[in-house]
């Protein structure tokens, strides 16, 4: 047996409303109204959120974020697949899907005003705080993963979300290596918004798709239209199901785009052609959603207004609500460095609020 | 009491708060069928199964990283690295991540979760086998480390870490794993993390060890003490991070004179940060400058040279007799 | 002499140093097109290739470990981390390779490779883009790790990493990329590596700081010498290790006081080393403990607090202030 | 298009000398006599040269070291297939390959006696010293190929060596990932031999071959016989061209098997079912290579004879000499730390000297 061809692998693509509306009614997912409504007004939220964000960046009432416009379907169809019992793992784009599992606006605001006030997911709700090192949340999906299935919770298993940048790290390798040999119960989505800061989808990778890394470790590997929530709803269903009923982990990659800048500190003009992102706006998820509801007479003009009158509100109460906090406990840190009380730390406690009081007093000094 | 060495107390250890809480799982390269390199967790995986005694692939980030979810998700890890040359690869999940939770999330979530790794040298070892870096461990603020120095400590070190609500770096002196033996109660006992042990009192100088230092220097002590007839104080530091200074101020502040061994290298090292403390609370009692006993500012050299690189009881001695003579 | 920011500055050096030696190239993420997330490899791109300015994956730990390849084979590569926060990725390649090929080999492989970050805080940026972890870097034997504070000695000190025969650890308080204009040399420039700097001589105190800690230090300075009457002697570290440790203890045996201002965490940091040092050296001279002005052992508070945790003004003429008074 | 598939991939096996002897004539490589009986003869050095470390090593003599025996075929197969210019990166089990890189036996005992001295294959050699943090030599090789592709030396490739243990880490990951985007010239070897200390293959990742991890780089991958030394110079000579040719890396899977211990630090025993090594000594590459160097007739028992008495007698006066080597220069590591003069060090330097100096006079007191 010389030179013999032993294994061979292929990969799909799903897509079930494309970008003009036509539906694959086969495909489609049995989802009941209020669903379709809730992940609906979940990214109509999101995208109004935002915009809002991005004014108060700008006008330094809030800090630096990254805005997920373009990519709420990819990031709100699998959180609607998703129950309580699952674990939600994100990295720092998934705001619309941190807000379907709970999360306040006036929490959302408070973490990017710079206060760990706004972190404040606890861990009954399994969703885990934002994480800012490329790739370094999908370990600990992992590890959630097993624990569940350690604990014999068969309803429960992890999902993960990371970008195109993040399927280029070792983690990323690691993590799905683990999780193939333990079986874990993940659910892996990778967001290829087709950017990574400045660097293209096709200098993150060679390969063809995303997807495709799956074959690596011996994991199904599916590549979805990102900007079809159906799809995305439908993917991820299907992964969680087979993790729930122990079958192991899945790799999505969701096919999107980034519509607007990588953080409010970049400028996408030094490197992105602007015909590129005209093109992906006309293959925005959030029409082509609305749409689909629409023609399924679950939507209509009425509809829209008010819930668009509804959120503007919504948001706007919050900021208000934001703005009014100012009560942070300037020593928290030192609460929350360790679980057990020591004297080193109390020392510098004093310290620190000692300095704080004569920063005071010359203040008051300087002030009269 | 049995008398055990301390790989057998580590292991002891284990089992009992494995046996305890089924939530302890252990998690690392090699630490299943064949019980550890070093044996530390031998006889687990029998008793306790594949998926409380866990061998993982080569990938120490991932290792760690999976650690931290396990936590987060109520279990309480305790994750091996083969050698601490190895950890760096872990210490992004480590510094981003472990150290973090708490403070990120205001006590909402945390990672009580150890990681022990084998550390030191004189073990006639490979490259990066050989290297003490605790100081890299102990700079990252919500870290605890911790290093025990005997076979009874290690276990009560070992029982209190996995029972501490924070990430805990675990640094087991290889060199010390089979040296000796010490009597170890069956009965579960721990000690406080945070807290240095004075090994024994003294008027005359303080000396302050961690680890496999302990050894080599308790015999200077007892050498000087000897010969020239005075009383040292020794202390055994146990827990570098958050350190116990005011243990070691106090003595100082007794004794006048300080004397400190440190198996890594010179410079940002544990040394400096005990100078620094007596600096800030005991400047005015020294009566010589303290006095740092270390390995050198070079990469540790092979095992041909190295015996001549860490401290030995002829230095420390030397240094002692020195500060005295000061 | 054209007057320029930290950011063009650096970019200065690395332009006339692609522009003499064709080995230097640059790599790291969004460096290329992008001209880095700060700009400082702008323009670099368009003038030297793809090939010579290595847009990469998203990967520190490849993006460090291929430069040691590059460097192997005689290239002299300036690699970015994009912000000191994610250099714990690569940590292993750097405590495992770049800084052992010299003393792995007897001197026969050596690495010539700089890696720059940005550190340092009080920019309003998101967790991770806050912290000041030199100390990590400078406990690793074999490695150098140097800190600009000023435009031109950023352009000097990083011409000279860049021919320096050894793995530079390069980081730019971020802080100050835009913060100020120097005037700047447009003749190539170069400063000693390993050696501090005495930015103004004085004889009642001494005041060590680096990077972003210069400029608030040197405003208190002058504020306590105006009120006080006293002069004051600052020493810019330039070089976090080597140490230039003689330097700060020929100052102090001359002061007798000395403040130390460090951005990053107090414990097992910089100024630790630099107390042991006057310790070894110049305790007899010391008329008062030597005073620490650092962020406190707690994890960086998000930005909402973290102005009030960063030694600033204040704190430091407090310090002196107090030193003084002893 | 709903869920339609995208792509295809399949993984081959090559082997061109089983373990029975049986040749596949066409895929036979062309190699000269002189080149068949040199790679012989290495990977017969190299199974005495384990054998008697072993000896020493049990006897204090040496420290600890990685026996290369039974995976002498796919280590000498690629080296065989490399020239001078090309880069030999290796892990810390390949010493087969480092002697035929022009490595002295007598540098391999003093590296494995603790001392530097034996690391001193120069720059010009192309011959990197032992890595052993794992896979932490991929990413070297990768920079390496970089270098030489932007030097335009097209006829220099890197060939890097690495375990199956290996393929899990995010090196390996990253650095393939980078070597396909930049199209560098490297083949990547992976040492299958079945065991990473006491983790089995099965248990270091679930795929069916660890060649098929290519696929996620869009890079080719082979699984080939790594006990048959032709089909592994085959496969190397085949992905050297390519890499020359500017065709970028290739990943090779050697499927062979660690006959010996780990290190001389492990036991065996307590993982792994004696059975399992005896049916791979049935594959063992060094005989079945001898078989068919004697049915092409330039090989026979009294050169082999002959083969082995030199060999022995060049082992023994390797262990005199390297025994009689005594005068290392104790402050050395102070030589080597930079390539600049710090006070710090030399100062450090001079309390090293004072301190062995107070040794020795300590030591001559307590002897007089
Ligand atoms: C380990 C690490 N390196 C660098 C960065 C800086 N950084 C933040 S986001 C980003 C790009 C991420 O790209 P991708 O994974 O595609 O996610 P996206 O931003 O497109 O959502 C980079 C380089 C980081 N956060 N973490
Ligand atoms: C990063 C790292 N972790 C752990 C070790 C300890 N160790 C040495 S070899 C080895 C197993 C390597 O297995 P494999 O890659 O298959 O190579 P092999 O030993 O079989 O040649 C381990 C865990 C190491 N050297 N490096
Ligand atoms: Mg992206
Ligand atoms: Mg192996």
């Amino acid at each position: 047996m010389p030179l013999q061809e032993i294994d061979n692998f292929s990969i799909s693509y799903l897509q079930i409303l494309d970008e003009h509306g036509n539906l694959d009614d086969e495909l489609e997912p049995q989802l009941s109204d209020d669903e379709l409504v809730r992940v609906y007004r979940s990214m109509v939220l999101a995208r109004e959120a935002d915009k809002r964000m991005l004014m108060l960046q700008r006008q330094g009432r809030i800090g630096t974020f990254a805005p997920c416009t373009g990519q709420e379907a990819a990031v709100c169809g699998p959180t609607l697949a998703m129950t309580k019992k699952d674990w939600f793992v994100c990295s720092f784009r998934e705001m619309p899907g941190r807000l379907m599992r709970g999360e306040t606006l006036l929490q959302v605001f408070l973490f990017y005003n710079g206060y760990e006030e706004g972190n404040t997911m606890p861990p009954s709700s399994r969703t885990l705080p934002i994480a800012i090192p490329v790739s370094s949340q999908i370990p600990h999906a992992v590890g959630i993963a097993y624990a569940m299935k350690y604990r014999g919770e068969k309803d429960s298993a992890a999902v993960v979300f990371f970008g195109d940048g993040g399927t280029s790290q070792g983690d990323f390798h690691e993590a799905l290596n683990f999780a193939s040999l333990w079986q874990a119960p993940v659910v892996f989505i990778c967001q290829n918004n087709h950017w990574a800061i400045s660097i293209p989808r096709n200098k993150q990778s060679r390969s063809k798709t995303l997807a495709q890394k799956a074959i690596a470790y011996d994991m199904p590997g599916i590549q979805v239209d990102g900007n079809d929530v159906l799809a995305m709803y439908k993917a991820t269903r299907e992964a969680l199901d087979r993790a729930h009923a122990g079958d192991g982990p899945t790799l999505i990659e969701a096919v999107t785009y980034r519509l607007s800048m990588h953080t409010t500190a970049d400028d996408p003009k030094k490197y992105r052609p602007e015909e590129e992102v005209q093109e992906w706006w006309k293959r925005d998820p959030v029409p082509r959603f609305r749409l689909y509801l629409e023609r399924k007479n679950i939507w209509n003009a009425a509809l829209q207004e008010d819930m668009e009158t509804e959120i503007k509100s919504e948001v706007d109460a919050a900021v208000k609500e934001f703005e009014q906090i100012t009560d942070f406990k300037p020593d928290a840190p030192f609460d929350y460095i360790f679980g057990s009380e020591h004297a080193e730390i109390e020392e510098q406690r004093a310290e620190f609020l000692a300095a704080s009081e004569a920063r005071l007093l010359n203040k008051e000094a300087a002030d009269a | 009491m049995p008398k055990m060495n301390m790989v057998q107390a580590l292991n002891l250890a284990l089992d009992q708060e494995m046996s305890a809480d089924d939530s302890v799982v252990v998690i690392g390269e090699d630490v299943g069928v064949d019980g550890g390199v070093f044996r530390v967790t031998d006889g687990l995986y029998d008793k306790y199964g594949e998926e409380r005694v866990i061998d993982t692939p080569l990938a120490e980030s991932t290792i760690y990283g999976s650690a931290i979810g396990m936590a987060l998700a109520g279990l309480r890890p305790v994750a091996e690295m083969q050698f601490s040359g190895f950890a760096y690869f872990m210490l992004a999940q480590l510094e981003s991540h472990a150290s973090r939770f708490r403070s990120r999330t205001q006590g909402l979530w945390t990672v009580p979760l150890v990681v022990r790794m084998p550390y030191g040298g004189a073990v006639r070892a490979l490259e990066h086998h050989s290297e003490s870096r605790e100081a890299t461990f102990a700079h990252f603020p919500g870290v605890k480390v911790v290093i025990p120095s005997s076979p009874r400590n290690a276990r009560a070190l070992l029982t209190a870490s996995i029972r501490d609500p924070d990430p805990v770096v675990f640094m087991e002196p290889k060199r010390s794993y089979r040296a000796f033996r010490e009597e170890v109660p069956e009965a579960e006992e721990t000690l406080e993390i945070g807290t240095a042990q004075v090994v024994q009192e003294g008027g005359d100088l303080t000396v302050v060890a961690w680890g496999a230092m302990i050894r080599p220097t308790l015999q200077a002590v007892v050498q000087v003490q000897e010969k020239r007839g005075v009383s040292i104080e020794l202390i055994d530091l146990l827990t570098i991070a958050p350190m116990d200074g005011n243990r070691i101020v106090r003595s100082v502040e007794k004794t006048g004179r300080c004397v400190i061994v440190q198996e890594a290298p010179r410079s940002f090292g544990v040394a400096s940060e005990i100078i620094a403390r007596l600096n800030d609370k005991a400047l005015l009692s020294l009566e010589a400058p303290v006095k740092r006993v270390t390995n050198y500012d070079v990469v540790t050299p092979y095992f041909g040279r190295e015996l001549m690189y860490i401290p030995d009881v002829e230095r420390i001695s030397g240094a002692i007799e020195e500060t005295l003579d000061f």
